[in-house]
């Protein structure tokens, strides 16, 4: 938690997004810190509703309007604060310093432009310059995410693409301006494991030759292990868990963490049964005045369902954070 | 860049802009300024049944202050008059040969030269011709017509007719168009603008909106308006025509009459002509007082054909509560439909009769009805009753709503029948009508050819109620010529309708413009036109 | 393309072909004309005469056959109401009246209502979306002939801002094309909102926005293109009623359009200008859908290369 | 499958939605509309069709009149309020049939088109194209001078003058359904055409039957009053809504209130219906209602 002598590239500190409905006010993220370095990746795993998309969103300052805003914290990047930026300013930033791989790929490219006119118009605003050029530098783009015959391609609807194919295409778009950080919303979800495979082993490609930043947001801790330097794990709003992805696979800290890691299953391990997390999250108008996680917790006791554990340092080094009365009260 | 990038290439817009862009320029094409006269007159009616500068193309519905015809009408009173083109006119004693001699000054406008018989001979001749619609127009076809001499035309007629005036006044068969001009230019040139011997001169005509005269000046009959032109503008709708006068963008206008007394409300002037114009009546279909079977169906099916249910039918009705809901307060009854005090044959005794015969007596009726078999209600099918609103004559659906009203007291069912003209003309036609038609609203004219019309096989025989007597009547008319026996032919003829309930009669109603009282104050008319407008040049301005 | 055209247009023409027999059928059924052209008193050898010179003592068939000959050179007789006019020139004739008002009526539908559904859609339960659903809502609760009255009353008799009625001045336009199209503003309105607000949840619009595209980009170019395939399929549904509302209006208004004619027509019995005229509605109708087929085609590339 | 459940579970959520219903639109309709249509024979102050000459037109109460004519009265001296409250019911019948055979002969034929494509597509969207190329209003005008305007006139007018919308409609969106993968699925799964079209199918396409379905009740009261405008529509004295502002229009300026209240009838059942059609599309759309 100290300050180190170089600013990271991205830094979050204390992040709290409020959504209000009728039915009362929640906390999607709800005290995030996490810092982001230059050519790492830092996994967000959590199940469905732990707010993993809504940080992502927060981060580019796109959360739904009206419904939900950032009621505090901070968001810096390369130390200037985001938070604090015009409208257009943050505009500049979208794309040409942060970019984003959204979920679907089905639904992510717009049918009614050529791929080429898409990967344009990214460019257009971040990084000018006359029509050909800017067609070259489309086609340069898909050639970087091996998008085979780019010079034909860029003409192409997404309407004529595969889902791998159109998933690149969002990766072309995502890499176009040479951005800063990319985020990666579970860019893979909806294609098959050896297309996702070739696509993690793409963005892995694309950060060693640029340097770049990726979160990487998914909820399947297989993935996170390949990929990621390291991990913060999300339940209902809240980091339960930080830390190299060494440390929290060799030791987790916290009970929800060891339980999403149990359910991946191994490829060469044990051939046990798949174990799953029983029970399901609280819904998120009840905000329970403990530990969240403590309903579906086994190791549960009093004080879990009565006080919020506190964010401690499990190893002692500041590498490994996690909050959980087991870690905090040792 | 980017916005020219999406011109070039995002073609739908393009091609919407273009779309609308189009729009635009026609409308603005449309874009030209009404240069209006200083003083221009407007009128706005109702759209008559054709547009065309040719009155026997038309079934005679016409409005041309720029035409004349031979015999005027007076504008007070509405007798025939000299003040059109025939100057004087004679008849032999069996009215079966007519002289008419022409002013020597009438001149047709635009250079066409002085008004000669040649001229309306060949206007007979055209108004004869195959594509002649003209109501009455059969009848010209009979005749003869000789030039005398320049001035000097004569009709010879194969039956005596009395009423051959009446062929030649406002609502005549006969308008007087240029040899001359046809001459020089066919057709074509009447199409496009016929020369006219009366104070106004053709101007154009816009196909569906208008049409306009200027004014002549030193007219040859000295008659000289107040203003430089007249415009006529077609308008379906009543309550627009309203509006138009309310806007102050027409002088006068025609409006059904319970619109009348709004707009008196709303301080405009209403303007009845001097004498009563139209005659609404309702009238059986069918030949129901034929004492064999029909033609095509026995005639005692009809439930009409039973006399007492006739008169009951005439009892249960409130004439007088009816006619001032319909037309206001000071409208005649009318005792017999085609009879007129105007023309021969007028009764006074049917007249005086009238309250006693066909007076208000709801209980009467009920007795009548009981008496003809329908002792509690009138079990026969309803009796249908024809609307015809798409005729353009919104007062029609009131009376029947009020009629149907009235007899459904008695207990005589009705139903509404929404039919056009032409669907209930086929049916009465073919002999299969079985309704009370549309309640008629015919122009006034001379008893003895309305009756023939309308009561006997002599004229038109699908309107033939199938009455011995009268049809023997009719034949007798045809052939009499002394004027006093023909009174009484006639006489004869209008009580025995009267008497047998032949017809449901309703009113004699004048005919009448609403003008704009800040614009106009007065206006002197007969009602003697088709549309029953007529006189422009007496349109007096404020 | 060239295909798919030729043969939109042959499906086009097959279907003028069973109008032309549905409207002849229809002018059949209806009182025969000799009733509707010739005085009350005529006389049977008028009636007569009528009747040979317009055949309608030969079979249906064989009429319907003559009248089909006729109709595919433009010839459908010559008007009766308007004696010496060509009946399909004729109703040519007031062609550029009714696509005047017609065409204004679109603009004024598009230039409104497109701008209002989208802005309801992008600021949905705001005070724009609810003016813009009473504006809705009002507009098509309407007899559109009532609401032509009360215009007139309003702006031309009590404000005296705009002539009542009749065709010239482009102020002449302006009350009659608002009556047309209110309805269709509301309608038109109603479904670009319900489009747009479909769009603006799919993920390409997220992805636009992280791109850092412009809010107004987003909704003009990103949403609306997409959304505009639902307004564009109405566009025919739109000229068809615009079409059907002229009947209405232009009869309040006495614009000698083509709807004006129509009703004249019928009420005046004329035969061949009413066969003309409905023909002439239908070819309107037909290339105006060839039109939306084509837009279709570029706006959607889908449609062009599914 | 996903899909299908997702439809039993939207089902199930507008029962428990119930609670939420929209009161206004509920209660003018029911006011305005579904009461006077069943009840107007016992709630009628006045016989509709009997003349009272001696009452003729009677401004309404707060404008000079009494509360014997609450409305006022027409040209006849009859009742303004119960001739509305008596036309309703025929206003109801023309809208409801009229709506009905429009959606069931233009969604039946716009699913089977969609689905099948071919000859039969070809074939409805020929008559789609023939009946929307045709205006409702002439056509009616021919109709009515061939069997005579009566009910079953007007009732045909507006079915015909509203299948091919939704034919149309119908048919666009079975077009982009029949390619979805659960489609597909149940293709593989051996589901019969029939089971597909209408257990699959139907139910999506719901939504937009229920949108164009609430449009239409505006479009064929106002057809109704189109009609009567042109003197076509159902046939006197029957008082339908239409009829009683048709009859009005001329009188605007003067007698306002004949054409008025008729006409704030149609305005307020027609606007409450489209409200109630765009509450129960946000109850029935899952798109949006998310937030």
């Amino acid at each position: 938690m100290t300050h180190t002598q170089e600013t990271p590239l991205l830094e979050v500190r204390d992040l709290r997004v409020e959504i209000s409905t009728k039915a009362g006010k929640f906390f999607p993220v709800n005290g995030h810190n996490f810092t982001l370095n230059s050519g790492e990746t830092l996994g967000v795993v959590g199940e469905s509703g732990s707010g993993k998309s809504m940080t992502a969103m927060s981060l580019v300052r796109l959360l739904p309007k009206h419904a939900a805003r950032v009621t505090s914290g901070s968001i810096k990047l390369e130390g200037r604060e985001l938070l604090s930026l015009s409208r257009s300013e943050m505009r500049k930033v979208r794309g040409r310093d942060i970019a984003m791989i959204l979920q679907d790929p089905q639904t992510s490219l717009n049918p009614s432009f050529t791929v080429g006119n898409q990967i344009t118009e990214a460019l257009r605003l971040h990084a000018p310059g006359p029509r050909s050029t800017l067609r070259e530098r489309a086609i340069e783009a898909l050639r970087k995410v091996k998008v085979a015959a780019p010079e034909h391609r860029v003409d192409s609807y997404p309407s004529q693409l595969s889902g791998g194919m159109r998933q690149r295409v969002v990766g072309a778009i995502a890499i176009s301006c040479a951005p800063k950080v990319i985020i990666a919303d579970e860019p893979t979800t909806s294609l098959d494991v050896t297309v996702q495979a070739q696509y993690l082993r793409l963005l892995k490609e694309l950060q060693e030759d640029t340097g770049m930043g990726i979160i990487f947001i998914t909820h399947d801790f297989g993935i996170v292990a390949n990929l990621c330097h390291r991990i913060v794990v999300m339940y209902f709003g809240r980091i339960v868990e930080s830390g190299t992805v060494e440390r929290i696979f060799a030791k987790p800290a916290h009970p929800y963490t060891e339980a999403l890691i149990a359910a991946v299953p191994k490829l060469h391990g044990h051939k046990g049964r798949l174990r799953t997390i029983p029970g399901s999250p609280p819904p998120q108008s009840e905000q329970p005045p403990g530990c969240p996680f403590a309903p579906r917790c086994e190791m549960a006791d009093t004080r879990c369902f009565t006080e919020l554990p506190p964010t401690v340092d499990a190893d002692g080094d500041g590498e490994h954070l996690a909050s959980c009365w087991r870690v905090a009260g040792q | 860049m980017f916005y020219r990038d999406l011109y070039i290439k995002c073609t739908p817009k393009r091609l919407l802009a273009a779309v609308l862009l189009s729009g635009t320029v026609l409308t603005a094409g449309g874009l030209t300024n009404t240069a209006s006269a200083e003083e221009k007159v407007v009128v706005a009616v109702s759209p008559l049944g054709a547009d065309s500068n040719l009155y026997w193309a038309t079934t005679g519905a016409f409005i041309f202050p720029s035409m004349q015809t031979l015999v005027g009408n007076d504008a007070q009173t509405g007798k025939y008059d000299n003040s059109q083109l025939a100057e004087s006119w004679e008849h032999n004693e069996d009215f079966t040969s007519w002289t008419f001699k022409l002013h020597p000054a009438a001149k047709f406008s635009g250079d066409w030269g002085p008004v000669t018989a040649a001229d309306v001979v060949h206007s007979f001749n055209l108004h004869i011709g195959e594509d002649a619609k003209l109501s009455g127009i059969s009848n010209f076809r009979k005749m003869e017509i000789t030039a005398v001499d320049d001035h000097t035309v004569r009709f010879d007629l194969p039956n005596p007719t009395p009423n051959f005036l009446f062929s030649h006044a406002g609502r005549g068969s006969l308008v007087i168009y240029s040899k001359a001009q046809f001459d020089a230019e066919g057709l074509a040139g009447y199409e496009a603008a016929p020369a006219g011997s009366g104070p106004f001169e053709y101007k154009e005509r816009e196909v569906g909106q208008s049409l306009t005269f200027s004014t002549i000046a030193d007219h040859w009959t000295g008659v000289s308006p107040e203003f430089d032109e007249i415009e006529f503008r077609w308008v379906s709708e009543p309550s627009t025509r309203l509006a138009m006068l309310s806007a102050g963008e027409a002088h006068a206008v025609t409006l059904p009459r319970d619109l009348q007394d709004d707009a008196a409300e709303a301080g405009q002037k209403v303007l009845s002509s001097s004498e009563g114009a139209m005659q609404s009546t309702m009238l059986f279909t069918g030949q129901f007082m034929n004492p064999e079977a029909e033609e095509n169906r026995d005639a005692r099916t009809y439930a009409w054909a039973d006399q007492r249910v006739r008169e009951a039918v005439n009892r249960a009705l409130d004439r007088d509560a009816i006619l001032e809901v319909l037309y206001g307060e000071g409208v005649r009854a009318l005792p017999v439909y085609t009879m007129d005090p105007r023309f021969p044959g007028f009764s006074e005794e049917i007249a005086k009769g009238f309250d006693d015969a066909y007076g208000y007596d709801p209980e009467k009726a009920m007795a009548l009805l009981a008496e003809a078999g329908y002792p509690d209600a009138f079990d026969t099918p309803e009796i249908p009753l024809v609307v015809t609103s798409l005729a353009g004559n919104p007062e029609f659906a009131q009376m029947a709503e009020l009629v149907q009203a009235y007899l459904d007291v008695v207990g005589i069912k009705t139903q509404m029948r929404e039919q056009d003209w032409a669907t209930g003309n086929t049916a009465i036609r073919g002999f299969t009508a079985d309704f009370v038609t549309p309640m008629r609203n015919a122009p006034v004219r001379p008893s003895a050819l309305g009756v023939q019309i309308f009561f006997t096989k002599h004229a038109s025989p699908h309107l033939d109620i199938g009455d011995p007597e009268l049809n023997d009547l009719g034949g007798k008319l045809i052939s009499e010529t002394d004027p006093a026996a023909r009174d009484e032919v006639l006489k004869a003829m209008f009580t025995r309708i009267f008497d047998s309930y032949a017809h449901i009669p309703m009113a004699t109603v004048p005919a009448s413009v609403v003008v704009n009282g800040d614009l106009v104050e007065g206006w002197n008319f007969p009602g003697a036109s088709s549309s029953g407008l007529s006189h422009y040049h007496l349109i007096d301005l404020k | 393309m060239l295909k798919y055209l030729s043969r939109r247009i042959a499906s086009s023409l097959f279907a003028l072909l069973v109008i032309t027999f549905i409207v002849f059928l229809l002018t059949q059924l209806s009182g025969s004309p000799v009733d509707a052209l010739l005085p009350d008193d005529a006389t049977q050898e008028q009636i007569d005469s009528f009747i040979r010179e317009w055949g309608l003592d030969k079979p249906l068939w064989q009429q319907y056959l003559t009248f089909l000959g006729n109709a595919a050179q433009g010839d459908f007789g010559t008007s009766l109401k308007w004696p010496g006019q060509d009946a399909m020139g004729f109703v040519l004739d007031r062609m550029p009246a009714t696509l005047e008002l017609g065409g204004l009526a679109i603009l004024m539908s598009v230039v409104i209502a497109l701008p209002l559904g989208v802005a309801a859609a992008v600021y949905k339960g705001g005070s724009i979306d609810n003016g813009a659903q009473i504006f809705a809502l009002v507009g098509q609760s309407m007899p559109s002939f009532w609401l032509g009255i009360i215009l007139i009353w309003v702006f031309s008799v009590w404000l005296g801002w705009l002539p009542t009625s009749g065709m010239g001045s482009f102020s002449h336009a302006i009350l009659p094309a608002i009556a047309i199209a209110w309805f269709q503003i509301s309608a038109l309105a109603r479904l670009t909102r319900s489009a747009m607000l479909e769009v603006l949840d799919v993920e390409y619009i997220k992805l636009a926005r992280v791109k850092g595209v412009s809010e107004w980009s987003v909704v003009w170019k990103h949403a609306l293109r997409n959304a505009a395939v639902v307004p564009l399929t109405y566009f025919g549904i739109l000229a068809a009623s615009i079409l059907t509302g002229s009947v209405v209006i232009e009869t309040v208004f006495s614009w000698p359009g083509m709807g004006w004619v129509a009703i004249e027509a019928i009420r005046g019995r004329d035969f061949p200008v009413v066969q003309a005229v409905i023909i002439a509605y239908a070819v309107i109708y037909m290339i105006s859908n060839l039109v939306v087929d084509l837009l279709y085609v570029v706006v959607d590339p889908r449609v062009r290369h599914g | 499958m996903a899909e299908l459940h997702l439809q039993s579970h939207r089902l199930q959520n507008l029962w428990q939605k119930a609670r939420e219903l929209p009161l206004l639109p509920i209660g003018v309709l029911l006011i305005v509309f579904i009461i006077p249509a069943l009840f107007a024979e016992v709630i009628a102050p006045h016989d509709p069709y009997v003349p009272n000459l001696r009452a003729r037109l009677q401004p309404p109460v707060f404008f000079g009149g009494t509360w014997d004519y609450m409305l006022g009265t027409d040209r006849l001296g009859r009742d303004i309020l119960s001739r509305i409250l008596h036309g309703a019911w025929y206003v109801l019948a023309v809208s409801m049939i009229g709506i009905a055979v429009g959606v069931v002969v233009g969604t039946t034929l716009g699913l089977i088109a969609g689905y099948a494509r071919g000859w039969f597509d070809g074939l409805v969207m020929r008559l789609v194209d023939i009946s929307l190329a045709l205006p409702a209003m002439l056509l009616a005008l021919a109709l009515a001078a061939a069997i005579g305007a009566s009910f079953l006139s007007v009732v045909i007018v507006v079915g015909f003058a509203l299948w091919a919308y939704f034919a149309r409609q119908v048919r666009a969106e079975v077009l982009l359904l029949r390619n979805s993968d659960f489609v597909a699925r149940s293709q593989v799964a051996g589901a019969s055409h029939l089971r597909i079209l209408f257990r699959h199918i139907l139910p999506n396409v719901m939504n937009t039957i229920v949108v164009l379905a609430t449009l239409q009740v505006g479009i064929a009261i106002m057809l109704d009053a189109s009609l009567s405008f042109l003197g076509i529509g159902i046939p006197r004295p029957t008082p339908t809504w239409g009829l009683l502002v048709s009859d009005g229009r001329d009188f605007i300026a003067t007698d306002w209130w004949i054409s008025f209240f008729p006409g704030l009838a149609i305005l307020l059942t027609v606007m409450a219906a489209n409200m109630l059609g765009d509450w129960l599309r946000e109850q029935l759309d899952p798109r949006q209602r998310q937030i």
